[in-house]
C-alpha cells in the first residue's frame, strides 16, 4: 500500500484488494523471506508429523492460490470493514504523551475491533480461506481466549462447526471468554495436561487435528505453527501496519520514529511491523517478563529463550537444558506462551527489531495510567507495549513519534487487574 | 548389514513378521524401565523402540503424554535414553530405535547426538516431527551415516509423496495406521491393506511395520499378514499405567511380548 | 448529511463539520420542535426546582452558541472518528435474514464503538461543550453502567473530575461496568433509595447537582432529562442516523424500508430515527416487555404509560392512580426505566413511530440468534431491536430492508445471560 | 384578603416573624399526621406547608424522601392530603400551603385539583418542580385564581429572573438558602442576607420566606433578621423519624413549634 492510496486527509478509507496480496515481500535490507519452504533464515519451517504434512501442503498451495484472487480479496476486505470495522482509527495520546513528558505516543486502535482484538482480522481470512477449501470444521487453540472467540465468531458468520482447545488454567481466569465462545457456538474443549494453559491448548489443538485433518481446518491464533501459517498469519494481519501507515502519513504527514508492539506469539506486532520493515523506522517488539525474566517466571521467548522447535516451527523457545519446553508465566494469557513466532527470531538476530520485555508490575501500570488518562482499557497483552512505550518516550523530544499497536482492549482483564490492584496493594 | 536389516532378513527367513515394541524410557523410574526392556527383549521383542520422553508430544496421546510425564519426573532425559541403550547393549543384541521429538535431540546437539547415539550402539531414529523437508539440517550435520533414520508414512501421504520419503528412508517405513495420535482406537484393517499395497509398489524394497491402535495378538496377526512387521506402544504403556508398583512389572510385560510375538508366526 | 458526502462506494467517509449542526430541523410533515421552551408538542420542557433552572438556561444558551461554532464542531468530528471509532459499519446479516425467511436485516454496529455502545457518541458532545464551558467536574446517572462508562471515558480523556451515581441492584447486576468506571477514575455512587435502578440513581444525580450546579456539568445519558438534554443528545447522537442514511445509500443505492431500535430512555433510537423522519421510511420503536406488559413487570412506557413529569421533562411514565412512579422490569439493565424521552412520546402521538414491546423471554432469543448466526454478541438491550425486527421481517418480502440500530455489545451482559439460559432451561 | 396575607400582615403588626412548618402528609400514617399537624397549629405555628408524598422527590434530601416513603407506604396520596386538609379546617385558620411535585396533581387532573383545594380551603400550593416557564399549563386549566401561587427563589437565580419569578409570584416567595436538597447542611447567613437584599429589592412588596437547611431556634432568629418568616421542614421530619412509635409524638412536635415560635419574637 502506498501513499497515494491514503491521499485525502481526514478520511477513512480503505484501498480494497492490496493488503495481504503480496504473500512474499521483498525487502531491500532482507533477503526475500520466508523461502519456498517456510524458512525465515534459520527459523520457521514445518515440524509435524507426517499425518499432518500433506495438509500443510495442500494448505499452502490453497492460500497461495485462492489468496491472490481478486473475489476472494474483495470479500474478504467487505467483511474486514463491514463485519470487523476496519480501519480502526489511530489516535494521539496526548495527555499520555504529555504525562511522560518526551515523545508523542499514538495508539493503532486495534480494541476497536470486532470481538476486541486484532485477532479477528486474521480469523476472518483464514474461515474464509477454509470455506474456500470447502472445509466445514474449524478447531482452534486459545489462551486469553481472544483467539478462541475471535475463531467462535467467524465460525457462527459462516455457519461452521467450531471447537476451540483451551487450558483449564486459562479457563479459569478467562472465564467471560468461555462463555462468549459457547454462545457463538463453539466447543471449548478443555486441555488439562502440562500447565493447562496455551502451550497445551495449541498441542492438544495438534492431536485433535492430526486425527480429524482430512476435513478440518486449523486456525492458528498468531504467526506461529508450521508453514505457511507464520507467512500466511502475518499476511492476514499486515492490515494493522498498512493501515497505520497510510494514516500516520494523512494525519500527520510523516512516518512514525518508532513502532512498539506486544509479542506473544506475535501476530500483533508482525501486522505492524511487517509494512514498515523497510522504512527508516525504529522497532521495538515486548516480551512478558512475568514476575522478573531473572525469577526464570516469564515468557520472554526472544530475550530468555534459546533455539528450538515447537508446534512445528523452529524459533526461540523457553527450554531446559534436555529440551524440554518449560512454562512460561504473564499476567497476560495471551502472552503466556513459550515460544514466538519465527519471524520475529529472524527479525531479532539480524538487528532489524530489538526485544524488549516488561513485567507483570509496569503492564498493570501502564494498564492504569491508560485507563486514567486517556480513557482506554487496553488489554493486558497491550499494556506491555504502552508500558514500553512509556519508557522510550521518556528518553526522547516531543518532535519524535512513537506507534504502539493497542492490539486489545481490557474487559476480558478486569477480574484479574483487580485481584492484582487488591492484592498488590498497587490499587490506584 | 545393520541389525534392523538383519531381523527383517531372519524374519523373512523364518517366515515370522516383526514385533516392534515401544516404550517411554524411563517410565516409570529408569531402573524399573531398563528392567522392563530387558524383559521385553528376553521374552522375544524384535526391535525395541526406546521413547525420548518430551514435554510437550504433540503426536501422542492420552498414554504415551502420562508415560512421558512419569519418565520426566523420575528425571530421564536423552542423555539418560542413550545411558540405557548403552547399557541393554551388554545384554542383547537387538535393534535398538530412538523415537523421538525433535527438539531433545536439537537441545543436545544434532552432531553430538550422532556421535553419542553411535557410541550407545543404538541402531535407529525416528523423529516424529522432522518430515523429510526439515530432516537435512539434521543428517547433513552427522558425521556418518551409519544410524537408520525410519521414516514415517501416514495414510494422508499421497503416493507420490510415498515415493519422495522411501527414497530417503533406511531400516524400516513406519506406517501411520490411521489419522490420530498414538493409542487411538479404530483400526481399519481394509485400509491399511490399501495404503500397505500402495507403499510396497514405492517403497523399494524397504520393510513396512504398521503402528498406531495394535494393541491385541488379533491385530498383530492381521497386520502382519499385510506388513512386514507391527508397532505396539501404547498398549505396552498401558500395561505399565496399570501396574506401576506392581514388582512383576516386568515379567507382565514379558508375558505380554510373548503373546504378543505369538501372533507374529504366520 | 446528503448522499453526495457518501459518494465513493466502499469506503467509509467521514464528512466533518455536519453532523449535529442543525440544532433544529423542519420537517414537512412535523411542526419544528422542540420550541424555544424546549416542548415537542405537549412533552418535553424543563420541570425542575428553581436551583437548576439557571443552569439549564446557561446550558441551552451555550450549547446553541458553542455547538454552531466550527472549531467545536471539528474537535468533536475529531474525536469521534480517531477516539471513538466512527463510522462505525453497516452490516447485512445475510444468515440473519436468511434463517427468518423474509426481509433483509442490516445492522448499525454501534457495538463496535468505543466503550461498547452509542452511548460515547452523546458523552463526547456534552464533555467537550462542558470543557467549552469551563467545567471541569461531570457527573451522570447509569442504569447498564454503559452510560456511566461512557461518562468515565470522556472524564479519563479529558481530565475531569467524575461521579456516577448507579443503583445497588444495577451495581450488583452490572459489576463489570462498575469496575471500569473505577479504573478510568471515576467515583461510582451507590444509590439504595427507592428501586435501586436506574430511575433511582437519575433522581439522586439530579439531587448532587441540585447542591453542585455551579461548577459542575450533568451528563445525562438519554434524550430524557429537562430541555435541553432531549434535543442536545438526539442532536449528539443523530451521527448514527445520518452514517447510516449515507451507508444505506452508498451500499445499497437506497433507503431502507423500516428502522428499528430499542427504546430506554430513548437515544440511540432518536440517534437513528431523526435523520430519517421526513423520509418514506416505516419506524419501529421497541420497549422492553419484561415479563410481558399484562403482567406489570414491563418497562413498555409508552405502550402502557401515561402521561407525565419525571426527572424534568413531560412525557410518558409509568405511574398509578396517584401519579406515584413505579417501578420498570426488564432483563436488561438500560431499558429498565419508567420514563421515556419526550420527542418519542411526540412521535407516538403524532403517528411517525410505531411503538412495540419484546419481553425478555424473545430478546434472549434474539440474543441467541445474532451470536450464533452471525457470531455478534449484542446488548440485551439492542436483542429487544434485533427480536422485533426478526417479528417484522418474517411477514415482509426479501426486497424489503429492514435497518437494526445495533445500539450496544453484550459483554456486559454474559453473567445476566447465562443466569437466564440456566434458569430457564432456554440454554441453547 | 386571604389568610396567608392576613398572617403577614398580623405579624408585622406584632413585630414578628412567621414560622412556616413543613411536614409530608400521611407521615408516619394518616392518623398521627393529623394529630401531628393539628399540635403544630395549636403550639403556634403561622403557616402549615402540607408536603404530598411523591415517589421520586428529586428535590429533597434523605430524611424527606424518606419520610414520603413512609407516607405513601401508609396509603397517602394527593386525595389523603386534600381530606386532611379539609378536615384541618374544622378546628384551625391557619393558612395552608400545598407543597407538591408536578405529577401528583397532574395525575390527579390540573383543574380538578383546584376545584377540590378550593373545596378543602387550601390556601396555597408550592410545586417544587415547576417553574415558572411551565406552571402556565397548569394555572390557564385553573377555573379561577383563588390559590395563591408559592413561588421558588434559588441563590443561583439571577436578579433579572428574580423579578420576573415575583411577578407571577403570590402569598409569598420561597427564598432557598443554599444550593442542595431539603435537609443539607451549611446554612451561610451572609449569603442568605445578601440574597435576601437583592430579592426583596424585587419582590414588589411579596413577603419573603427562607427555607433549607433552618432547624434550630437560632437559626430562626437569625433568618428572622433578615426575612418574613422561617421555614423548617426536615428538622420536623427528623424528630418524627426518631420517635416513630412514640405516643408522645404530637406532643413533642407541638413543643418543637413553640421553641422555634419563641425565636421569632424578636
Ligand atoms: C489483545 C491481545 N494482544 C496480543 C496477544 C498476543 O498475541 P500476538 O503476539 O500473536 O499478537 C493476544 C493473544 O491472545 C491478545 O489477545
Ligand atoms: C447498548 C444500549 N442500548 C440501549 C440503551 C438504552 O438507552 P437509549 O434508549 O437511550 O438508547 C442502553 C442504555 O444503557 C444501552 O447500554
Amino acid at each position: 500500500m502506498t501513499h497515494s492510496q491514503h491521499a485525502s486527509p481526514g478520511t477513512r478509507q480503505m484501498s480494497a484488494g492490496t493488503q495481504h496480496a503480496s504473500l512474499v515481500t521483498h525487502h531491500s535490507s532482507l533477503p526475500p523471506y520466508p523461502d519456498l519452504m517456510g524458512h525465515f533464515g534459520p527459523y520457521g519451517g514445518r515440524y509435524v508429523a507426517e499425518t499432518l504434512m500433506p495438509a500443510l501442503l495442500d494448505l499452502e498451495e490453497a492460500y497461495q492460490r485462492i489468496g491472490k484472487q481478486e473475489l476472494f480479496e474483495q470479500e474478504l476486505q467487505e467483511l474486514l470493514q463491514h463485519y470487523a470495522g476496519r480501519p480502526t482509527p489511530l489516535f494521539h495520546a496526548r495527555r499520555l504523551s504529555a504525562k511522560v513528558g518526551g515523545a508523542s505516543l499514538y495508539l493503532k486502535r486495534e480494541d476497536l475491533a470486532h470481538t476486541g482484538a486484532h485477532k479477528i482480522n486474521n480469523t476472518l481470512g483464514q474461515a474464509l480461506l477454509a470455506r474456500w477449501m470447502g472445509k466445514q470444521k474449524i478447531i482452534a487453540e486459545t489462551g486469553a481466549g481472544q483467539h478462541g472467540v475471535a475463531t467462535a465468531t467467524v465460525a457462527a458468520l459462516f455457519g461452521m462447526e467450531c471447537r476451540v482447545f483451551m487450558g483449564t488454567e486459562d479457563i479459569q481466569r478467562q472465564a467471560a471468554n468461555v462463555q462468549r465462545m459457547q454462545l457463538l457456538g463453539a466447543e471449548v474443549v478443555p486441555v488439562a495436561s502440562g500447565t493447562g494453559t496455551l502451550k497445551d491448548a495449541m498441542s492438544e489443538a495438534i492431536r485433535y487435528w492430526v486425527g480429524a485433518v482430512r476435513d478440518t481446518f486449523y486456525v492458528i491464533g498468531s504467526v506461529a505453527g508450521p508453514h505457511p501459517y507464520p507467512m500466511m498469519v502475518r499476511n492476514f494481519q499486515r492490515i494493522i501496519g498498512d493501515e497505520a501507515r497510510g494514516q500516520m502519513l494523512d494525519d500527520v504527514g510523516r512516518l512514525p520514529d518508532m513502532l512498539v508492539a506486544c509479542v506473544g506469539g506475535g501476530s500483533n506486532a508482525m501486522g505492524l511491523f511487517y509494512p514498515f520493515l523497510e522504512d527508516d523506522v525504529e522497532i521495538v517488539g515486548v516480551e512478558a517478563a512475568g514476575l522478573g525474566v531473572a525469577t526464570g517466571k516469564h515468557a520472554a521467548t526472544l530475550g530468555a529463550g534459546s533455539i528450538g522447535v515447537l508446534h512445528g516451527s523452529k524459533s526461540y523457545v523457553l527450554q531446559d537444558g534436555d529440551g524440554q519446553i518449560q512454562e512460561a508465566h504473564s499476567i497476560s494469557a495471551g502472552l503466556d506462551y513459550p515460544g514466538v513466532g519465527p519471524e520475529h527470531a529472524h527479525l531479532k538476530d539480524c538487528g532489524r527489531v530489538r526485544y524488549e520485555a516488561i513485567d507483570d508490575h509496569q503492564a498493570l501500570a501502564a494498564f492504569q495510567e491508560l485507563c486514567a488518562l486517556e480513557g482506554i482499557i487496553p488489554a493486558l497483552e497491550s499494556s506491555h507495549a504502552v508500558a514500553q512505550a512509556l519508557l522510550e518516550a521518556s528518553q526522547r523530544p516531543s518532535s519524535y513519534i512513537i506507534l504502539i499497536s493497542l492490539s486489545g482492549r481490557g474487559d476480558k482483564d478486569l477480574g484479574i487487574v483487580s485481584a492484582h490492584l487488591t492484592g498488590t496493594g498497587l490499587k490506584s | 548389514m545393520n541389525r534392523i536389516a538383519r531381523v527383517f532378513d531372519e524374519m523373512r527367513r523364518k517366515g515370522e513378521k516383526a514385533l516392534v515394541g515401544f516404550v517411554t524410557a524411563g517410565d516409570p523410574t529408569v531402573e524399573v524401565s531398563m528392567d522392563i526392556v530387558k524383559a521385553m527383549c528376553e521374552a522375544g521383542l524384535d526391535i525395541l523402540e526406546l521413547g525420548v520422553p518430551f514435554s510437550d508430544p504433540t503426536a501422542d496421546g492420552p498414554v504415551i503424554q502420562r508415560s512421558s510425564g512419569r519418565a520426566l519426573k523420575a528425571g530421564a532425559s536423552l542423555t539418560t535414553v542413550l545411558e540405557m541403550a548403552r547399557e541393554l547393549r551388554h545384554t542383547t543384541q537387538i535393534p535398538i530405535v530412538l523415537f523421538s521429538y525433535y527438539n531433545p535431540i536439537l537441545a543436545y546437539g544434532v552432531d553430538r547426538f550422532y556421535t553419542a547415539a553411535r557410541e550407545a550402539d543404538v541402531d535407529g531414529l525416528l523423529v516424529v516431527d522432522l518430515p523429510p523437508e526439515e530432516s537435512a539440517e539434521m543428517t547433513s550435520a552427522w558425521t556418518g551415516n551409519e544410524l537408520a533414520l525410519i521414516r514415517l508414512v501416514a495414510p494422508t501421504t499421497p503416493p507420490e509423496r510415498m515415493a519422495s520419503i522411501a527414497e530417503k528412508a533406511s531400516g524400516f517405513l513406519y506406517l501411520v495406521s490411521m489419522t490420530g495420535v498414538t493409542g487411538s482406537a479404530g483400526l481399519n484393517l481394509d485400509e491399511v491393506s490399501g495404503v500397505v499395497g500402495s507403499l510396497r509398489t514405492r517403497a523399494r524394497g524397504i520393510p513396512i511395520c504398521v503402528g498406531f491402535g495394535i494393541s491385541t495378538p488379533d491385530q498383530v496377526r492381521a497386520v502382519g499378514s499385510l506388513a512386514d512387521g507391527a508397532v505396539v506402544g501404547s498398549a505396552f504403556e498401558r500395561l505399565i499405567e496399570e501396574h506401576l508398583h506392581d514388582p512383576a512389572l516386568a515379567l507382565r510385560m514379558g508375558e505380554a511380548v510373548r503373546s504378543l510375538k505369538a501372533a507374529t508366526l504366520i
